[in-house]
């Protein structure tokens, strides 16, 4: 199997509100993308069904495009980012 | 001479009057501010109040960024950018972009640019609350958008 | 709802804040401002201050046409233009335009209109006073221009 | 001699300080334009030569152009408009 590393996985505004949770740690492959993470994190929580194909990715503060390459390590900070409504 | 980019994401009142004489500066000649302030309806809907929600240290680095590229494209000289989290009722301000400027056109043009970056690039969500008592809903800024926020 | 015009020409300082609360409304989810300062210097030479003089009466008729003009060009709720006369020391405003409107494009686009509008028509000169004592200047918005203001 | 009637003349700013006061009668034409308006004031204040090419007249706080025929009433306020800068 792929190495996996303990990643720290953030919620916010709805994602938060139907993951139940702000903040969660949760085993994702180093290698992986975006997309992937998603999946992965909307398995763990089934009730983040309906935000897959809107939400967004943050990967240590930084957005992340959808098909990005991403090699994650420990520490590393993933957020989960709902389509955002500021200004 | 280096010029401001302040930046905040705050539960506190926004203060334009501060704001604004922080971006000021002698050899400027124009200030142009940009205030969102809570509506009273949406889409035939009364709205009683906002709440805002942020990744608060993702939102101050992507507002730093947001200054970074006005600076590129504009001729400015101090920036602030402030936006409100918590409940912010209605006529109440949200977000204060304050841009100074030599000459007119270039802190018109900032600030233009500058609420449009924040409103696709900021990690701020808001829920509104609704008068007829129904379900609190959160918005999208960029409802039915081809989504371009990974471009960046 | 019939939205507000105001229109002064005043030797008081102008207050930013009373304007912009002035020109908010429950159905504003945005406020645009214009501030105008007195710069420390023009074309290299270090200005001490500025003097401002106006035909008061025709000022605040030409500032009513510019509001009923951006009403007719964009979707505004209330209008505000304040002009100060007498003394304006360098970082003070000279001038304060701000609008408001329920989204936000559209008072981005009046209040930049507005101060170019009032460049234009509106008939108040400023005197231009140096460090290096030289003669003061009256100024010209429009030095070399083609002159359009009769054609309004 | 076509008719004539007093008009109120203002001067603003430049054209105050070389006219060396804010306001004279002036016996004008009735019918006449912005044009002759500016040649006949500066041929009673010579010392506002210098602005009759840059200066704009207004009638009853109306800006009216350099061309434009107009019929004049006693009580009217003609004012001599320099270049202005405002805002």
């Amino acid at each position: 199997m792929a190495d996996t590393i303990n990643a720290q996985v953030l919620f916010f505004a709805r994602s938060r509100e139907l993951a139940g949770v702000s903040s969660v740690k949760l085993q994702v492959p180093v290698e992986t993308t975006p997309k992937e993470l998603l999946s992965l994190i909307s398995a763990a929580y089934p009730a983040l069904l309906p935000l897959v194909d809107s939400a967004a990715i943050a990967v240590n503060e930084e957005f992340k495009s959808s098909a990005t390459a991403l090699t994650l390590s420990s520490g590393d900070v993933v957020a989960v980012i709902p389509p955002i409504s500021g200004g | 001479m280096a010029g401001i980019d302040y930046v905040t994401v705050t539960s506190d009142v926004l203060d334009l009057a501060a704001l604004t004489d922080m971006v000021g500066r002698e050899d400027a000649g124009a200030i142009s501010t940009f205030i969102g302030t809570t509506r009273n309806s949406f889409k035939g809907r009364e709205v009683v109040r906002l709440e805002y929600e942020a990744y608060g240290t993702m939102a101050e680095k992507q507002m730093k960024i947001i200054c970074a590229t006005l600076r590129e494209k504009f001729s400015v000289i101090n920036i602030a950018i402030a936006h409100r989290i918590g409940v912010v009722p209605v006529r109440e301000t949200s977000v204060i972009i304050a841009v100074s400027s030599a000459h007119r056109i270039d802190s018109l043009q900032a600030v233009h640019y500058g609420i449009d970056a924040v409103k696709e690039l900021v990690p701020i969500w808001k829920k509104e609350f609704y008068a007829d008592g129904s379900v609190p809903e959160w918005k999208e800024n960029c409802e039915g958008c081809t989504r371009t926020l990974n471009a960046h």
